[in-house]
C-alpha cells in the first residue's frame, strides 16, 4: 500500500492530486467519483455579480487551449447558498478560490467566505489590480506582499496565493508570498497567449488575448515549480499542463508538493481519477512507499558511469 | 440503474467517458455521415436532446484538441447502440469521417438536459434545419410512446438533405419537407404552414432546431399564438459538463438578458427564452 | 505578381522572412538554395571563444523543444576571417547576432562586426548580465535602454534588439529599446523551461534548464509581438514556433514586418523556402498585392452580421 | 550530377527533403528491421559512413519532434533504393516500425562526412557491434571496389545479431562473428585476434563503430601499433546540418580538448581524436 497523502500547511490531503480552479465544477459528480479527489478547489468568484468576456472564449492552440472565460461570477450570496453546501455532501477539503481588484475588497472577500465548509482560501491573485495600473498584483513581489499581507490578516484558514506565469522572477514573487505569511503558493495560473484566424484575419477569441493552458505550457511552468520549490521553504502545488500520473510525478519531482489538474479535464473528465490511479501505480512499481518521497527529488548531479555508458550513445 | 466502467466505491455515474467500438460509419449523403457506436448503459440511457462529447481523432495535419459535441441521433439500449449523425465541416468531424469498423472512439455523455414532453400536450410541431434533423429526431420516438402526435417540418436546401423524414412517418408523424430548392423553405411559407397548424389545435408547443431563421421565427408565432416551445441550441464547448463556461449564451428573462451554459442548462432551452441572432 | 518586399528600418528585404539566430548556418546551403532567403542571421557570438554547455543539450517538448545549447562561439576572429566571407558569396543582407555580459562589451563587439558585408546587427540582449545579477538585459527596460544606447552609439549599422520572453512587460521593453535606438526588435528569444525524465529522475538537459520553442510557444510569442507592435514605432520582428505559411501570416497579422523561422527548419531544412512560397500564395489567393499590406492587418470590431450568422453556431 | 525536388533557379541540393515510398520494412531479427526506400540522387549517392534525418511517424501515443539520424546501410543509384538497419528503441523507431509498403517517409540526407579509403592502404580491419554492423556494411563495398581487403570481425550478444556477414563475405571480406553467448566478444580476445591481423599485415587502419569498449579498443591497439583509424559515432541531433551546435562531443587533438559536431565533422572522425567515455 502506498501512501499517496500529502501535507500542504496545516491540511492534509489524501491524495496530492485536486481540480485546478476553474475548470471544476459540481457537474464532474456526474462522470467520477468526487470523493477520490485531493481537494476540491472551485472556479475563482470576486464579491459582486459579473458577465464574464464575450465568446468566442477558447480556442484550440495545438496541444493546448486559450480562454478569456473572465470571471463570470454570481456573487458570494449564491456561492454561500448553494456552492459550498454541494461539496459539503463530499470527503475532501474545499478550496475556495476567490480574486478582487484591490487588497481592500481581497480581504473582505476573505472573511466573507471563512465559513464552515471551507478548508482554504485560494488567491487568485493573477487578475488586474486596479490600484497598480491594471497589473496582476502576482506580477510583482511588492503588490502580491501587500495583498497577501492583507488576506493573512483577514482569515484564520490556511491560505494559498495563486501565482501568474507573466512575470520574469516568478520566484521572487514566491518568496514575497511566503514572507507575507502565504501558507502554499500554486504555480501557476494560465501564460497570456492569442491566436488569429488566418482566413477571417479575426482573433479566434472574442476578447483578442487569453490564457494558455494544456499541455503545451508544461515545460515552462514546470520550471517555475521548480524555482519556487528552491525559492521558498512553505509547499508548493504545481499547476500547468497535467494530464497523466507521469505529469503529475514531474511535477513533484521538481519540488511541487501537490498539483492541480485543469484543461485535461475537459478532454478526459476521469483524468483526475486516472492520474490518482496512476500515481499509486508509479509508486508501486518503483518501490516508493510515499508520495511525498518523491517530491523535490529531481536528480541533478552527472550522470553516473557504469554499464549504461556501454552503448555508443 | 446505470452501470460504468468507473464504478467505484458504489459509485453509479450518470454520464461516463468509454472507449466505445464503431459498428458503422457511411454516408447519408454528399453532406452528413452516419455513425454508429456499440455502447450500454449510461450511453443507451441517453435522453431525446442530450449530447455525447466526441473525442474526434487526429487525421492529416488536423489534431482536434477539444472534444466536438453531437446530439444522440439515436440510443437503442435493447440493440446496445448509440447513433450520431454529423456533417464534416472541420478538422474534428474530418476526423470522425475517417473511422471504420472495428476503430473505438471515446466518448463522453449522455450529457446536457433535453426535451421534456408536458403531459398536457396531445401535438407538438416540430420544425427543424440542416444538423437540427438529428437532434430533434429522437422526439419522434418520444413522443409516439407519450401518445402526442407529431408534425415535422424539416427544412433543407435539396430532397436529399431532408434526413429523419421516413423515422419520422415510422413513428406515426406527418412530414412536412420544405426546400430551398422550390422555395418552400422560406420563413413566410414555413410561418403559414405553422400558423394553420395552430388554427387546426395541431401545435401545443413547439421544437425547434438548427437554424437561427426557423428559431427567430418559432419564436414569434409563439408569443403570437401562446403557444411554449423548446429550442436545442449550440455554441463552441470545451468541458461538455458546465465546468468552464465557454459555451454560454444570452437568454432573455423576464425582460433581463442571463447568461446560461449551453451544455448544463441545456442544450435544450425554453423557445421564450432563447434569443435569435 | 505578390510584392514580398518589406522594409526593416533602413534596409529592404527581399521577402520577410528569415532563419532565426542559432538555428541556421553554413550547412543548410547544402539543402535550400540560400539566396532566396529574406536575410541571413547568423548565430550569437561573444567576444571570446566558449565552450558552451554540458550535454543533452537538447530535448523533444510535446510539439516543441527544449535546448541549452549556450553560447559555444569560436570568437571574433574566426568569424569574421570565415562566416562573414561564406555569406558575402550571396545576395541576401547578412545580419550578426551578438552578445555580451556587460554594456561595454557589447558595445566592443558591435564596433568589431561592423565590418563590410554585414548589414545589421541584432543585439541577443536575452543572456544574462553580469552588472546586474545575472538577469538578462532584457528582463528590465532600463538594463535593455542602457545596453542599446550603448549599442547605438558604437556601430552605424541599422540594430535589431532580440528581446527575451521571459519578463512581465514584453512592452515596456520594447520602448525602452526604441527610445534607445534600436532600429527594430526581435521578438522573441526562447522561454525559460524544463523537463525531468520520470524513470531516471534526471533532468532531459544537462544543463537542467533551458529555452522553449517550436510550435508550443507560438500563441504565447504572438501575443507579444501583438503587444510590442502596438507599443513601438519601430518595425517588430516576429519569431516563435513559424513552421508554416499561415504561421507567418498569423505574425504579419498580429503587427510584425518580418519573420524569423527558427526550429521548424531543424524539422524541415525546407521550412524558409516553404514559408517563402507559402506566403506568396496566400496573398496571391486573396488578392493581396504586397505583403506589406498584411502587416497589422487583425481585424478587432464585433464580428458582421450577415448570411453567415444563419447557421446555428 | 544530383537532381532534388527542390531545383531552383539553377540551385543543385546536396542533400534533399525528399518523400520517399517505403517498398519494404522486415524484421532481420529480434531486435532489428531492414527499412528500403525508394530513391533518386541525391539520396542514392549517399557514401559510406554518410547518414540521413529521418522523420519518423506518430504512432499511437508517440510523438516524436525531432527527426531521428539513421546511417544509410545501403545506397543504391541503379536500383534506384536507400537502405536502412534499425533497433526499435524509442518513440521515433518505434514509429519507423509501423511502415508498410507504400507509405511515404520524410527524409533528409545525405548528410555528415564518411568513411575515407587512402589509397595507400591495401587492407583493413573492421570491428563493429549492435547498431554499429548498420553503419559499416557500405565499407564492404567501398573497399571491395577499390581492391582493399578487409577483414570484418562482427561483435554481437547472440549468433542471430551478427548482421550484415553475408553482406562482407559477398564483397570478398574474411568475417569473424564473435559472441557475447560464447565468450568470444570479449575485448581481450578481439584485441588477440586484431593483434594476430596486425602482425599478418592485414590491418593498415582501423574502421569501428558501435560500442564504446571496441572504440576505447581500438584505439589502444591504433595507438600501439601505428595504426590510423576512422569510427564512426553518435550523438543526439536536432538539425542534423551542423546548425544547432547540440550534436557535439569531445576529441583530443595534440593533447587539447576540441569540440565537434557529429552530424557536420563527422559522423566519421580520425580514431585518434575520438574519445571514449
Ligand atoms: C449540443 C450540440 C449538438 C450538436 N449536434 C450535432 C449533430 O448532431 N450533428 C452535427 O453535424 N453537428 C452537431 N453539432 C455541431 C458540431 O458540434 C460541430 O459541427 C462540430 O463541433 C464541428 O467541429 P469541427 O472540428 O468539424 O469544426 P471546426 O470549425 O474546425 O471546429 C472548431 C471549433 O469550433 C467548434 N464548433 C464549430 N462549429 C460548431 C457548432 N455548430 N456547434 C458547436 N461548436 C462548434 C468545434 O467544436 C471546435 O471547438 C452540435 C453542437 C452542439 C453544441
Ligand atoms: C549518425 C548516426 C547514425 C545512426 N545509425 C543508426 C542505424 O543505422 N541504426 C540504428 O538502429 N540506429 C542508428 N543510430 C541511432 C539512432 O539514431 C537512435 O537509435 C534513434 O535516434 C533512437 O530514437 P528513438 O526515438 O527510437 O529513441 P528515444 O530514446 O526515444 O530517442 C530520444 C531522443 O534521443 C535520441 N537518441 C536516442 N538514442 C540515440 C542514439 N543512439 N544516437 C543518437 N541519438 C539518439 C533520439 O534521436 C531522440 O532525439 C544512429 C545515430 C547516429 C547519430
Ligand atoms: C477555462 C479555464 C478557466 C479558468 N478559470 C480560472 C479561474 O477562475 N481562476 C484561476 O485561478 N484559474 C483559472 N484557470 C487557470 C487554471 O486553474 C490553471 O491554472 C491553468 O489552466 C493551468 O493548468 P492546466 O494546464 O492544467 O489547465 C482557468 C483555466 C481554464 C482553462
Ligand atoms: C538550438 C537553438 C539555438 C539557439 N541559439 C540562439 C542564439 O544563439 N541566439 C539567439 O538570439 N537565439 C537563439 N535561439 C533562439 C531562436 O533564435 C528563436 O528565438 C527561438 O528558437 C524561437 O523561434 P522558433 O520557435 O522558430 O525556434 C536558439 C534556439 C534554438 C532552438
Ligand atoms: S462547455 Fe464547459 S461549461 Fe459548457
Ligand atoms: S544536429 Fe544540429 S549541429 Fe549537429
Amino acid at each position: 500500500m502506498v501512501d499517496l497523502s500529502v501535507r500542504i500547511g496545516g491540511l492534509t490531503l489524501a491524495n496530492p492530486v485536486m481540480p485546478a480552479s476553474g475548470t471544476f465544477a459540481e457537474g464532474l459528480a456526474r462522470v467520477i467519483p468526487l470523493d477520490r479527489l485531493g481537494a476540491f478547489v472551485t472556479k475563482t468568484i470576486m464579491r459582486e455579480p459579473r458577465a464574464g468576456n464575450p465568446v468566442p472564449r477558447v480556442a484550440e492552440a495545438g496541444d493546448g487551449m486559450l480562454n478569456s472565460i473572465g470571471i463570470p461570477s454570481k456573487g458570494v450570496a449564491p456561492f454561500l447558498a448553494e456552492t459550498v453546501p454541494f461539496y459539503r455532501g463530499y470527503g475532501p477539503p474545499l478550496v475556495v478560490s476567490i480574486s478582487a481588484h484591490s487588497a481592500d475588497e481581497f480581504a473582505v472577500l476573505a472573511r466573507e467566505v471563512t465559513v464552515e465548509g471551507v478548508a482554504a482560501i485560494e488567491a487568485n491573485i493573477s487578475c488586474p489590480n486596479i490600484e497598480a495600473d491594471g497589473r496582476a498584483f502576482a506580477m510583482e513581489p511588492g503588490t502580491t506582499a501587500a495583498v497577501v499581507e492583507r488576506l493573512r490578516a483577514a482569515t484564520p484558514l490556511p491560505l494559498w496565493a495563486k501565482l501568474t506565469p507573466n512575470t520574469g522572477d516568478v520566484a521572487a514573487v514566491a518568496r514575497a508570498a511566503e514572507a507575507a505569511g502565504a501558507d502554499a503558493v500554486v504555480v501557476a495560473n494560465t501564460i497570456l497567449a492569442m491566436s488569429i484566424n488566418v482566413e477571417s484575419f479575426r482573433p479566434t477569441l472574442g476578447n483578442v488575448m487569453g490564457g494558455l493552458s494544456g499541455p503545451a505550457v508544461k515545460p515552462i511552468i514546470l520550471r517555475m515549480v521548480y524555482q519556487c520549490a528552491r525559492a521558498v521553504g512553505i509547499p508548493v502545488i504545481g499547476c500547468g499542463g497535467i494530464s497523466t500520473a507521469d505529469d503529475a510525478v514531474e511535477y513533484l519531482l521538481a519540488g511541487a508538493s501537490a498539483v492541480q489538474v485543469g484543461t485535461a479535464s475537459f478532454i478526459h473528465p476521469t483524468a483526475l481519477t486516472s492520474v490518482i490511479d496512476g500515481l499509486e501505480g508509479f509508486c508501486a512499481r518503483r518501490g516508493i512507499d510515499r508520495v511525498a518521497d518523491l517530491v523535490g527529488a529531481v536528480a541533478e548531479g552527472p550522470v553516473a558511469e557504469g554499464p549504461a555508458a556501454e552503448v555508443a550513445w | 440503474m446505470s452501470t460504468t466502467a468507473l464504478a467505484d466505491r458504489g459509485y453509479q455515474a450518470e454520464a461516463a467517458e468509454l472507449e466505445l467500438p464503431v459498428v458503422s460509419n457511411l454516408p447519408v449523403n454528399g453532406e452528413y455521415r452516419h455513425l454508429v457506436l456499440e455502447a450500454g448503459a449510461p450511453a443507451t440511457l441517453a435522453e431525446a436532446g442530450q449530447f455525447f462529447h466526441l473525442l474526434c481523432p487526429a487525421s492529416g495535419a488536423d489534431r482536434p484538441f477539444f472534444r466536438r459535441p453531437m446530439s444522440t441521433y439515436r440510443a437503442d439500449r435493447a440493440a446496445g447502440r448509440i447513433e450520431f449523425l454529423y456533417k464534416v465541416t472541420g478538422a474534428g468531424t474530418r476526423g470522425l469521417a475517417t473511422l471504420v469498423p472495428g476503430d473505438r472512439l471515446n466518448v463522453v455523455g449522455p450529457l446536457g438536459t433535453g426535451f421534456r414532453l408536458d403531459p398536457a400536450w396531445a401535438s407538438i410541431v416540430v420544425l427543424g434545419r440542416g444538423v437540427g434533423l438529428a437532434t430533434l429526431a429522437p422526439l419522434a420516438e418520444l413522443a409516439a410512446s407519450a401518445g402526442v402526435r407529431v408534425t415535422a417540418i424539416l427544412s433543407a436546401r435539396s430532397p436529399d438533405l431532408v434526413m429523419s423524414a421516413d423515422r419520422f412517418r415510422a413513428a406515426g408523424a406527418e412530414v412536412f419537407p420544405v426546400l430551398d430548392s422550390d422555395g418552400s423553405s422560406d420563413p413566410g411559407r414555413v410561418g403559414k404552414l405553422v400558423s394553420g397548424l395552430v388554427r387546426l389545435g395541431r401545435a401545443d408547443a413547439f421544437f425547434t432546431c438548427g437554424s437561427n431563421r426557423l428559431l427567430a421565427l418559432m419564436k414569434r408565432l409563439g408569443r403570437e399564438h401562446g403557444i411554449p416551445g423548446q429550442v436545442a441550441l449550440e455554441q463552441q464547448m470545451a468541458c461538455g459538463l458546465g465546468m468552464c463556461f465557454c459555451c454560454v449564451r444570452a437568454f432573455e428573462v423576464e425582460g433581463r438578458h442571463v447568461s446560461r451554459r449551453v451544455c448544463w442548462d441545456g442544450p435544450v432551452f425554453p423557445l421564450e427564452e432563447a434569443v435569435s441572432w
